[in-house]
């Protein structure tokens, strides 16, 4: 691009995102194919795949049944036989009917296979609370699915990333898991008219800071970016790490910050206990103990299935405010 | 309706009126649940039962008070017709602490114990198991009751329903399956999820008794309900009843509607269930002037007294969040 | 063994004396396998097909070499007629890195990509759907190639065998399911895991043809597998093959028996299915003097050779434990 | 007891220990039954309940089909309608295919209905490696279910626990999973002849000592106390704590351990990204930070689906010597 020119940008939201990145795909691979429960006529149970249907067939875009073993299954199966699913589960609370195919199969074959078997397959699950939906629908489980080896697993938390992360996942020669936060999808971005793929490897900083670091992804990362301000108010200044990718992790750029910072605040979605927070401290505690000032704290949810009251709701999870107050026991010789 | 004006068949004028009266009610919950809903008081997922309430009041007017009722997640209607009183349920939507569920579970968990109602499960399929156990736990105390399970045409393809169906019909189990086959999962026709569109069909396969109902007409439904648990309750193992019917509405409150033709809605609406029991009441000489405006009079004072009651009810208090995940030391202590 | 005697029947002497030896082979091969399981050489989980092997004779003959198979844990016979070598299995089974899973499988995961061989999948049923995706692989890409599923009657009350059966059914996948029915699964009798004990009625409910078939018939078997994969390859959708057969030995070297008589098992060696072919071979004129010496020397002098080999074999060295866990980054660069 | 007499003692293995719990259970208690695959005619997969079926009938000791699903959610059900449920599960590989059930059901019922229902149901579960049983039968999940809130987890390790903690279990209100490993079956233990229940909320420290806590549970408590042994050699004192419950966890023995030794090595069988020791680590990062003269250490299964070969599978999971090595580093001033 010559300098001095603007890359033209485009608004867009989450969702939007989502859906150019599978046309993409279906348009560049033909390979490519998405499967699942209402992704065609319905056009998608939070509408990513509107329109798709019409525009690719119902051979590329194939509603499932409802099985989710057989169909992720299937997508594992059709992976092997040389194909590039890309296979929709509703929200990872169904996803739960999988398991046994994601872990047993997807996660085991090549290894068990000595190498010899390929599993590269996409797996698209909406994730987290926030929509009332109580306990059967409001689980975030993606930090719980990272202690599988054998998948990868995304959090797009931007919609740049939203719109890129697909298709770098489908050139994975192993099984990718991407979870979409739902609370995301009706956000606003803006991106190059001629947004791509994204590397998925490393974690990103969103913000910039010297005095903590507030390490998170997917759906937290905005409410982390808003404890990030209110801290800035007081003279904090708070470094946003965004993980995306929560398996591996990338401890580099995780470490690097919390060596700097020397304090650390972990947030996430999951239920505490068992949390990918814990796994986060636990490397801190193994890799940069000597480099901390204080604790590394952290802000998950309550351990409760998520109930359908909002007030409830809102104080199971995490919030700017439980954050910000987190990041502030971390300072506490300063700010206590 | 031929079987209504059997000789012997045990409907008297005032059955007829009450059985009249709770679809009315169930329909007149449902409207105003929706306009609750636009107006913000209900929130998260609403699934409408319009045009199906024969199928509630034919099936839970057939069975006992101390049977188990499982359902799923489109069941105010169930809910109502069990006799679980509308304001607990409203309440319950306006995410109240009066609500039958302490507002926890919201449109998706109705739950009452004290009438056997074990939900409101809103994983397709995920409550087959659970009446299984009920009945099983009856069969094992000798007690004779029925267990029924109600669920969509869509729970038909997910494995839990293959397996409790073998299951429950190798231990002769006390289960009616009630299937309220509505022809659609979500956007998802029919024939587009079930190889074998006559679930009937499908479900004898296991072996046990299975019957094909008009789902429109709350007679045949009370009647086959009847006969069914009367077998069942005399040890004759589980039974497979499909209600053929049809909802009016969209799936959900999110639905858009886009893999269905209007004239297939307003062609089903010709049969709507309420019109037809009321022909037939006509017809049966069941129906005196002034009983239609009285019971529709009757039903929106109980729908509106249960918006108030909803209104006027409170928010569980933030610090009870996780009361319940275990069970308090109070309850664990009182005589079991 | 009526129909091979029909003229017109595709069996010469050439392929009769192939066929035996092939069955054979596995008798004596699974018969060392449990003599190298005494001496320690064989660990973990060891499920012999000793009584089974015209199943996977029958099945495997009557396939083409492109086509795939995914069989369960009791595979070893499948693995030797599909043609892999006596010797790759042998040596996974002594966990040796020369073995066709480069050791780390064992006896319940053999692979082999280049025949298409996909395991070896250990949790009941879950092979299912893996079969499911690779026939769908060949559907979208127009290859006229046919994916046999192979799984035993206990697999057909888990919830993932009906997911299939109606995913593969709705979507005409060119799949061939084949159950092994030995009447038991572990230690329970067919009639105390299945309400329908009549498998092929089970699966021809989803509208897929389905036929039961003497097991213990060489020629039945393959007879039946040709025909159904015929009108599988020519586009007409799955069907279902049950194989009606038995298991002489234990369920696994850890299976006491104490759920069956001895006399049933007799009973049921009396219809061995080797012995039964050679009868059948005498009949025909198909067996010369010295044949049956000359294959069991030969036979006797494979599984020697594959003992030799496995003995000999190397371990896999630990540095390379986590290796396959992920795709390799040499592997990944190679061109794809 | 008058002093100076001695209980009488009796031998026994683990795998007898959980028999006599399950009789005592089913003597004393009309409510308790055992469900599960193979558990009757068969005697158990490892033989757990040889005989129950004989003394206590098929009703009480039932064997189910393979149906996971159904069967656990039958058991949750069960416990809902009045009886005492042991479910058996073989092993928790398995165990993924109930997840829905156990996670959806079991965990939210109670809350979800506002406390209004309770689900004592009891799971048992054989889990862990060592057999040589590969990828798909091997697994440690229990660290990983102790994610979810609403279920509580014991890990019985010595046979005291394998005989006590069912009964207490039994006397839950709330789900609670036993996970036996599989390696400890086999083991001796001498017990008071009547021995009995045993409390369930407390850590149990094994072996006191001041220099270093060994913080660990189920299998890997005796590597760990071989690892004691090791350093004891070399004049360190380990502190060896049994976790015992691993939901809810005892921080106080936990933190009083680490507290008192200011040094922690934390061992389990699970993978070592988001095992149950990173939560162990996080906790104690929170609660003991400024207490620690080293951070804290982890020693768990390396990230890979368990491999067949013995040298691999032992290379894999935490040994003795690996314990020994890591308690070292946490000296690593002094014994470097
Ligand atoms: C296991 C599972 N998968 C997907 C969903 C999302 N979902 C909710 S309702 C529904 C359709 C169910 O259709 P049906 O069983 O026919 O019941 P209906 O809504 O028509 O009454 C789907 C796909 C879910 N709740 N649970
Ligand atoms: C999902 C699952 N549940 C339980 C087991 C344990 N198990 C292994 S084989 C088997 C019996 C299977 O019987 P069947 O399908 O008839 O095959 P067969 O062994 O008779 O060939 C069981 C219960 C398992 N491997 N997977
Ligand atoms: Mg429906
Ligand atoms: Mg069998």
């Amino acid at each position: 691009m010559p300098p001095g020119e603007r890359k033209a940008m485009v608004r867009m939201t989450y969702r939007e995102a989502v859906r150019a990145a599978v046309r993409e795909a279906l348009h560049r691979d033909p390979r490519v194919f998405l499967m699942g429960e209402d992704v065609g006529a319905y056009g998608g149970c939070y509408a990513v795949s509107k329109g798709c249907l019409a525009e690719f067939g119902a051979e590329r875009v194939r509603d499932t049944p409802l099985c989710e073993s057989a169909f992720v299954g299937a997508g594992i199966g059709a992976a092997m036989g040389g194909m590039r699913p890309i296979v929709e589960i509703m929200t990872v609370n169904f996803g739960l009917l999988a398991l046994d195919q994601i872990v047993n199969n997807a996660a085991t074959l090549r290894h068990m296979s000595g190498g010899q078997l390929s599993v590269p397959v996409v797996i698209r699950l909406a994730t987290g609370a926030g929509r009332q939906v109580a306990a059967q629908h409001s689980h975030s489980f993606e930090g719980w699915f990272a202690h599988i080896p054998g998948i990868k697993i995304l959090a797009p938390a931007t919609v740049e990333d939203a719109r890129g992360m697909l298709w770098s996942a489908l050139q994975e020669p192993d099984p990718v898991l991407i979870f979409e936060h739902a609370m995301l999808y009706a956000m606003e971005g803006e991106l190059p008219e001629d947004a791509g793929a994204v590397e998925i490897s490393h974690a990103a900083i969103r913000r910039p800071g010297r005095d903590v670091s507030l390490i998170t992804y997917g759906g937290s990362l905005h409410k982390t970016l808003a404890a990030a301000e209110l801290l800035a108010r007081e003279g904090i200044e708070a470094e946003v790490v965004d993980l995306r990718t929560l398996r591996p992790l990338d401890d580099e750029t995780i470490l690097g910050s919390v060596t700097r910072t020397r304090r650390a605040v972990l947030v996430d979605e999951g239920w505490r206990s068992g949390s990918l927070s814990a796994e986060l401290s636990a490397r801190i505690m193994e890799s940069a103990f000597y480099e901390l000032d204080a604790p590394v704290q952290r802000v998950c949810t309550a351990e409760v299935p998520i109930p359908y009251p909002k007030h409830l709701e809102d104080a199971a999870l995490p919030q700017p405010e439980s954050i910000a107050a987190a990041a502030r026991r971390t300072l506490g010789e300063r700010h206590g | 309706m031929s079987e209504a004006q059997a000789p012997g068949l045990p409907l008297n004028r005032d059955e007829a009126l009450a059985w009249l009266r709770q679809m009315q009610l169930i329909r007149r919950f449902e409207e105003a649940s929706a306009q609750a809903y636009s107006a913000g008081k209900i929130r998260g997922f609403l699934h409408l039962y319009i045009g199906e309430e024969a199928c509630a009041v034919g099936t839970l007017r057939a069975l006992q008070p101390d049977d188990a009722i499982v359902s799923h997640y489109r069941e105010h209607g169930h809910a109502l017709a069990r006799g679980v009183p509308a304001r607990a349920i409203m309440a319950e939507m306006f995410a109240k602490a009066e609500g039958c569920s302490r507002g926890r579970g919201g449109s998706m968990h109705l739950f009452d114990a004290s009438r056997r109602f074990y939900g409101g499960n809103a994983i397709v399929a995920g409550g087959l198991p659970l009446a299984l156990g009920l009945a099983l736990a009856d069969q094992m105390m000798r007690r004779p009751r029925v267990t029924t399970a109600i669920f969509g045409d869509g729970a038909v393809a997910e494995g839990e329903f293959h397996e409790s169906l073998n299951l429950a019909t190798l231990w002769k189990l006390p289960v009616l399956f009630v299937c309220e086959n509505n022809l659609y999962a979500m956007g998802t026709a029919l024939q587009r999820h079930e190889a074998q569109v006559n679930l009937a069909a499908r479900a004898s396969s296991y072996g046990l008794p299975a019957e094909s109902v008009d789902g429109m007409d709350v007679l045949a439904v009370a009647g086959a309900v009847r006969r069914a648990a009367a077998a069942i309750r005399s040890g004759g193992g589980p039974a497979f009843l499909e209600l053929r019917t049809y909802r009016f509405r969209a799936h959900s409150m999110y639905d858009p509607e886009l893999y269905r033709d209007k004239r297939e809605v307003e062609q089903w609406k010709l049969r709507d269930p309420i019109i037809l029991f009321i022909q037939w009441m006509r017809e049966a000489g069941l129906l005196s002037t002034g009983d239609l405006e009285r019971l529709e009079r009757e039903v929106e004072a109980e729908v509106s007294d249960a918006l108030d009651f909803a209104e006027a009810g409170t928010l569980e208090p933030v610090e009870d969040l996780t009361r319940d995940v275990y069970t308090p030391r109070e309850a664990r202590d009182a005589p079991r």
